[in-house]
């Protein structure tokens, strides 16, 4: 049975619609990856899948039933900021889910509950390279620390279904490739089944089972709020690497994406195609080059 | 030359500078009372220092004729024990409540706008009822700085409860918490740390009503005993005091003040804190 | 010193100084200044000790007090002060309540809520003499006369000494029984115009004025007549109760209406013995300052003689400018 | 079933919930009103709804017979007449003072340790100081307000201009801001809003001055009413005096939040307001 | 003349050295690129660059004078975030560097003055893509479109030195590619001299004249703050645009970077070289071959 279905999802501001008519099926264990112009509606989106924005129209439902109007354990974030507790080390930070599992009245561990706990944490917090950090606050660390931070106290639980808001933004290549193998094992070991919204499109590549674009098709000058950006497109990505596709379940059979309307404003691919020189190109070509090119 | 807002006085520098103030009050201070004493030398509105401290001497160094204790002592002590049990109970009521309003809703639609109507009723206006719920004694002094400050700081603490991220209620729900667990875990040790600042920020009020309640009936503290010298002018005895007052006052705040650092370092070093 | 136009004198509530707001209010102050060609302002002061202070501090040329403050307060802040008019002396307006009990006796061992140092005290201190008890017997509370009436409502108090119209407020409870009043103490407690000596000295006209002006309206209230009841209304308005209510508090207060019998209590004898009573209880209860090595350390000059130090004459009792109003020269 | 953190009370609900205490209250009284009157029925502490009335139409409804003014009115009038001078003038100090304050470390050294004091001395004990200094006039009770709560703004003020982040004050400095345009363009503005929110909280505050101020010297003022009656226990006046000047702090405080919200919507767009 | 002269500067935070001994010199009009692990120090760099932070030893000249130790109106920045005004319009605060200079009293313009401040801020923001969001707050804008509004804020008064620390990271790359475009016509038309800290290699490499890498080539695992990082590379680069190339200033001679010391831990190019597929190594391979691969 398919894990989470939208169907005919519409979300509005006020008079401004940000998303609509969203229809799509997402099985257990795929690993989406999303990308769209900036302000275009997926911060909105992944906030809907977390249950702290209401869906305006249309059906949001997780293993068929509608999906709770609240966070809980079984959905973890990571988001673009704000993410970390200021009052909590780093291992602190990490340790919370852990103490609030076994603690229900304090949410605390003491002696040797908390011992095995922070022998679980510490491994995570290694595994993010935060090793050297275990003891400092969140305001001693640079942007990117703490966003590996989030990351770890998020990947703790390992969530059913993890939302990630740009998680490797802050981060330089050389780590960022230490968190891809981290979240990508992870990922394979227990089956997650991630949302993650980037800007880097080699990375949408690199990491999802399945990329897609948000865009407004429809654009009134006139009334700029009056359409809502739609999943343009949804493509099965990962072929680079092989084994990735390998141990990948078997996708949901999609539409091939209507071709590129060209008159639209901010095309994200043509300005892709347009600006950015070889490597882009050279992955679109190869991956998607079906799709429409 | 730097901007006047880039150019931060040395450590020496400041000190001299927070000295300054003090010293110029004590410099007009005494023309003023010198002015006074030339036209009356038994002007008693504004004594000379040496009747301070024949006053001082008396009320702290010479035993009580009557009772045999050394008044100034005694009087700090009562007022400081019911001062502290005041504040006390003050920040953990605020502690309690703010921190529930600020969490729930379902608490905060009721009380919220009950707290605030309260915070607005002037005390001294109803001290009659308030005789009636609490007595005369010592509860009453105590629960009239309870109910001077605590609605202040009950709100306060709501205030700064809603005013912590939506995004870390959320992540803490991702976590796993329930409601509990969020106010102790998340809500709790990040109020604690800006329920002192406020308790700082309310410790005039304390003292006011502090020494409020004991002009209205009692047999010592510092309060009850300006009011009962006021009877005769006795500025010798009240300015004395009044200084005292302000000088633990001020013990307490950077007593609170140093507490908060030492236990919140992540609290004030988000906040850039230049406090004095 | 040069002659000054402008003074300015003030009084609080009570009932025997009520009658500065109504003169003030229907102008009759101002009449008289006018006439001796000087302006006086008449300011109400709502806290008692904040007008005396404000009186010995040098803000004002005047103040209403009792003899008691007038010695433990300006006097023994040297300022020079000297009772203009004698206007009336408690007569039962201050008593000792107890709760439940009939005698005065019982209220040993007892709490007794008052206002400390204040003629409340001083009349408990009578009290106590008369039954033969020492303060020592009892524990003085200190507490507000503005919360008296409704301190006594709790169970903590069950003796207080008081004034009206929070005597008479207390006497209405159930179960209360007043034991002592300055009934018992005739003339000891009395309700003055102090003014400073040396500004009336330098400016005569300043005290004939004010005289003046005070029995006019002792006249105007003391009449039995629509007039009187008017006045009288008036002034147990500005106080906060009724004609019935005022007329009640003045029962228990003996008005000197007529100047000649005021100069007549100043005159006796009786004057003198009153203020060695104060002067020895103040001494007593350190209210006479640091320097004072006993109660005589301050004079009290009476026309029957001066009571204390002469050398240190600080509160004067002057009968000369209410024996111009008895001889009707102003 | 949502944890309780994430259920939120429609409008209606709310409503209802935030009438409820006050309806308790209301049910308490007149339980309690109504046991002493049965005991006393000249009882003057907690006179019944009809007494109310009585003293109502009284004050309100029937022109003085002296003075043929109606006396709630000219109290009320004279009263927030104090109130919004008072009020005002601390805002304005506060504004001034504590933006220095924040933005200057020159002026915060000596300033900052000196308000600090300031703030801690009980006003209610120095008041013979006081009021030769500023007389006993209208001056003196908008004073005693401004000395009562415009410390405890200006530190409030002075901590949240040190608040606002390092990085704006920087940001506006690269933009070729200097100290005075940063004042009044980065921090002016941004301080605005705190201030209403610090103006809110003092709000309690200033009408206890204002109350004290008029028991000490006026002639009229709500706080003299109630000064005057006090010593006849006529509680049936002193209640709804109470409850009026609660109702008029209650609508000061809902004005000023309505001007905040929309003078300032960025401000409580960022913070997540719930205040009620 | 040198612009900017960096003579043997340190900067330690405590017992932190977090930089040691860097010495360059930038001329007028060069555009270089910042990249570095996380936390090396590079926005520490750009601090002191600016005059909030202080130099620990060595000098730092501006024109041969010692940098002023305060933020000024020659310099500009964009910062990680918290870098626009809460309580202004998009136009308002993109207009706010206008009004300052005009009006030294009050900081506003009224009547003409205020019409023509409005239409230069107005092209600015169109430049940027805000021209939808002119009359709106920051918190009403998502994280990208705040970004661009710094911006905005910052090109509008042409700084003779720009400090950007990571301004693109949260743009999709279309979006960015218009930043791209407009930062580089800027600083052209204008000969700024930009410094700019960025995650994105390809970015460093196509957008600046000379790319700089921070790392820290001493490590001491015993005590690992002991050492701070250094600036190990000093490329020359722009070559794949040749049009920049042609108009980039005559570049001071550089010495050849010293070859790549193999056992330090979180070494940046290998991790470019490991985990990013043909993209960046193509580039890396053609750029800067010749220095070590
Ligand atoms: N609370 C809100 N009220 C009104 N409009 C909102 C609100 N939150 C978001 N929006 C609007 O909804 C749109 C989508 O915002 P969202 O944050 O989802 O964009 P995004 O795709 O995540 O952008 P970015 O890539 O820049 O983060 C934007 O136009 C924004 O202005
Ligand atoms: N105020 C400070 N006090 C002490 N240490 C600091 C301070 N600011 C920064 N640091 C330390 O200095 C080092 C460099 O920090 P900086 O912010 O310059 O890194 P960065 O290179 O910009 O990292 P990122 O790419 O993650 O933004 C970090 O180790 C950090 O912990
Ligand atoms: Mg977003
Ligand atoms: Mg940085």
């Amino acid at each position: 049975m398919a894990l989470i279905e939208i169907r005919n999802l519409w979300k509005e501001y006020g008079q401004q619609v940000v998303l609509e008519q969203l229809n799509k099926t997402v099985g257990e264990g795929e690993f989406i990856t999303i990308v769209g112009a900036s302000g275009c509606g997926k911060t909105t989106f992944l906030k809907m899948l977390l249950g702290t924005e209401s869906v305006s129209r249309g059906q949001l439902l997780l293993d068929g039933k509608p999906l709770p109007g609240e966070p809980g354990p079984e959905r973890g974030i990571v988001f673009q900021r704000y993410s970390v507790f200021p009052h909590l080390s780093v291992l602190g930070n990490v340790m919370l889910s852990l103490e609030l599992e076994k603690s229900p009245l304090l949410g605390r561990l003491f002696g040797g509950a908390r011992k095995t706990a922070e022998k679980l944490a510490k491994e995570m917090i290694d595994a993010v390279g935060l090793g050297q950090a275990m003891h400092k606050y969140p305001h001693e660390l640079s942007g990117g620390m703490q966003q590996r931070l989030a990351l770890a106290q998020s990947l703790i639980k390992r969530p059913r279904i993890l939302l990630l808001d740009e998680p490797f933004g802050a981060l330089d290549p050389g780590i960022r490739a230490d968190m891809h193998q981290l979240v990508l094992s992870l990922w394979q070991e227990h089956k997650l089944t991630v949302f993650m919204i980037t800007h880097d499109i080699k990375e949408g590549f690199y990491l999802g089972t399945r990329l897609w674009v948000f865009d407004k098709c429809r654009f009134d000058p006139q009334a700029p709020n009056a359409y809502g950006a739609q999943i343009t497109y949804d493509l099965p990505v990962g072929q680079t690497d092989g084994h990735l596709l390998k141990k990948s379940p078997p996708r949901a059979a999609e539409k091939v994406p209507p071709p590129l309307p060209d008159k639209y404003r901010r095309n994200l691919w043509n300005q892709v195609f347009t600006n950015i020189p070889c490597p882009a190109r050279v992955i679109g070509l190869c991956v998607c080059g079906v799709g429409f090119v | 030359m730097k901007k006047l807002i880039n150019r931060v006085p040395g450590r020496t520098a400041r000190w001299i500078l927070g000295v300054l103030p003090f010293v110029l009050c004590l410099v007009l201070y005494l023309a003023a009372s010198n002015a006074r004493l030339a036209e009356n030398e038994n002007d008693k509105l504004l004594p000379s220092f040496s009747s301070f401290a024949g006053a001082i001497e008396r009320m702290a160094f010479t035993p009580d004729k009557r009772s045999g204790n050394y008044l100034l002592w005694q009087d700090t002590a009562s007022s400081l024990w019911r001062l502290s049990l005041g504040l006390g109970l003050s920040a953990l009521l605020a502690l309690v409540i703010g921190i529930l309003n600020g969490a729930i809703p379902y608490m905060r639609a009721p009380l919220s706008p009950f707290i605030t109507a309260i915070s607005l009723i002037p005390p001294m206006a109803i001290l009659p009822i308030l005789f009636i719920v609490f007595g005369l004694g010592e509860l009453a002094k105590v629960m009239l700085i309870v109910i001077g400050i605590a609605p202040f700081l009950i709100r306060d603490v709501q205030q700064r409860a809603l005013e912590i991220p939506a995004e870390q209620l959320i992540k803490a729900q991702t976590l796993g918490a329930n409601t509990w667990q969020i106010i102790v875990r998340v809500l709790f040790p990040q109020i604690m740390p800006r329920l002192l600042a406020s308790v700082r920020l309310s410790l005039g009020a304390a003292w006011l009503f502090l020494i409020a309640a004991e002009a209205i009936a009692a047999t010592e503290g510092l309060g009850y005993r300006i009011f009962l010298v006021r009877r005769y002018l006795a500025m010798d005895v009240i300015l004395p005091y009044v200084v005292w007052i302000t000088l633990l006052a001020f013990l307490l705040d950077y007593v609170l003040r140093k507490i908060s650092r030492m236990c919140y370092p992540w609290f004030h070093a988000q906040i850039q804190t230049a406090e004095n | 010193a040069a002659e000054r136009q402008k003074f300015s004198v003030c009084w609080s509530i009570y009932v025997g100084w009520m009658p500065w707001g109504f003169g003030a209010e229907q102008d009759i102050v101002k009449k008289w200044a006018d006439k001796y060609g000087i302006q006086i302002d008449v300011v109400q002061i709502n806290d008692y000790i904040e007008s005396i202070n404000q009186y010995t501090a040098g803000k004002y040329d005047g103040c209403s007090m009792t003899n008691m403050d007038a010695l433990t307060i300006p006097a023994a802040g040297n300022v020079d002060s000297t009772a203009l008019i004698v206007g009336d002396f408690s007569n039962g307006n201050d008593g000792v309540v107890l709760k439940n009990q009939k005698d005065l006796k019982a209220i040993k061992g007892q709490k007794v809520n008052l206002v400390e140092l204040s003629v409340s005290h001083y009349l408990l201190a009578r009290a106590l003499d008369s039954v033969g008890l020492a303060e020592k017997d009892i524990q003085v509370v200190n507490t507000s006369d503005a919360d008296l009436v409704a301190a006594f409502n709790t169970k903590d108090v069950t003796a207080v000494v008081t004034w009206n119209p929070l005597l008479s407020e207390i006497l209405a409870m159930p179960n209360t029984n007043s034991v002592f009043d300055s009934a018992k103490i005739p003339g000891e407690i009395i309700d003055l115009m102090v003014v400073n000596t040396k500004t009336l000295q330098e400016n005569p006209k300043f005290g004939k004025a004010l005289v003046g002006a005070w029995y006019e309206m002792m006249g105007l209230m003391s009449a039995n007549s629509e007039a009187g009841r008017a006045a009288r209304t008036a002034m147990g308005k500005a106080s906060g109760t009724d004609l019935a209510g005022y007329d009640a508090q003045l029962a228990s207060t003996k008005m000197f209406y007529l100047p000649a019998e005021a100069v007549a209590f100043t005159n006796s004898a009786q004057l003198k013995t009153t203020m060695q009573y104060v002067a020895e209880f103040s001494f007593n209860h350190g209210l006479l300052g640091e320097g004072a090595a006993d109660a005589t350390f301050i004079g009290v000059e009476t026309p029957s003689g001066i009571y204390g130090n002469s050398k240190n004459v600080q509160l004067r009792f002057d009968p000369t400018f209410m024996q111009l109003a008895a001889d009707g020269k102003l």
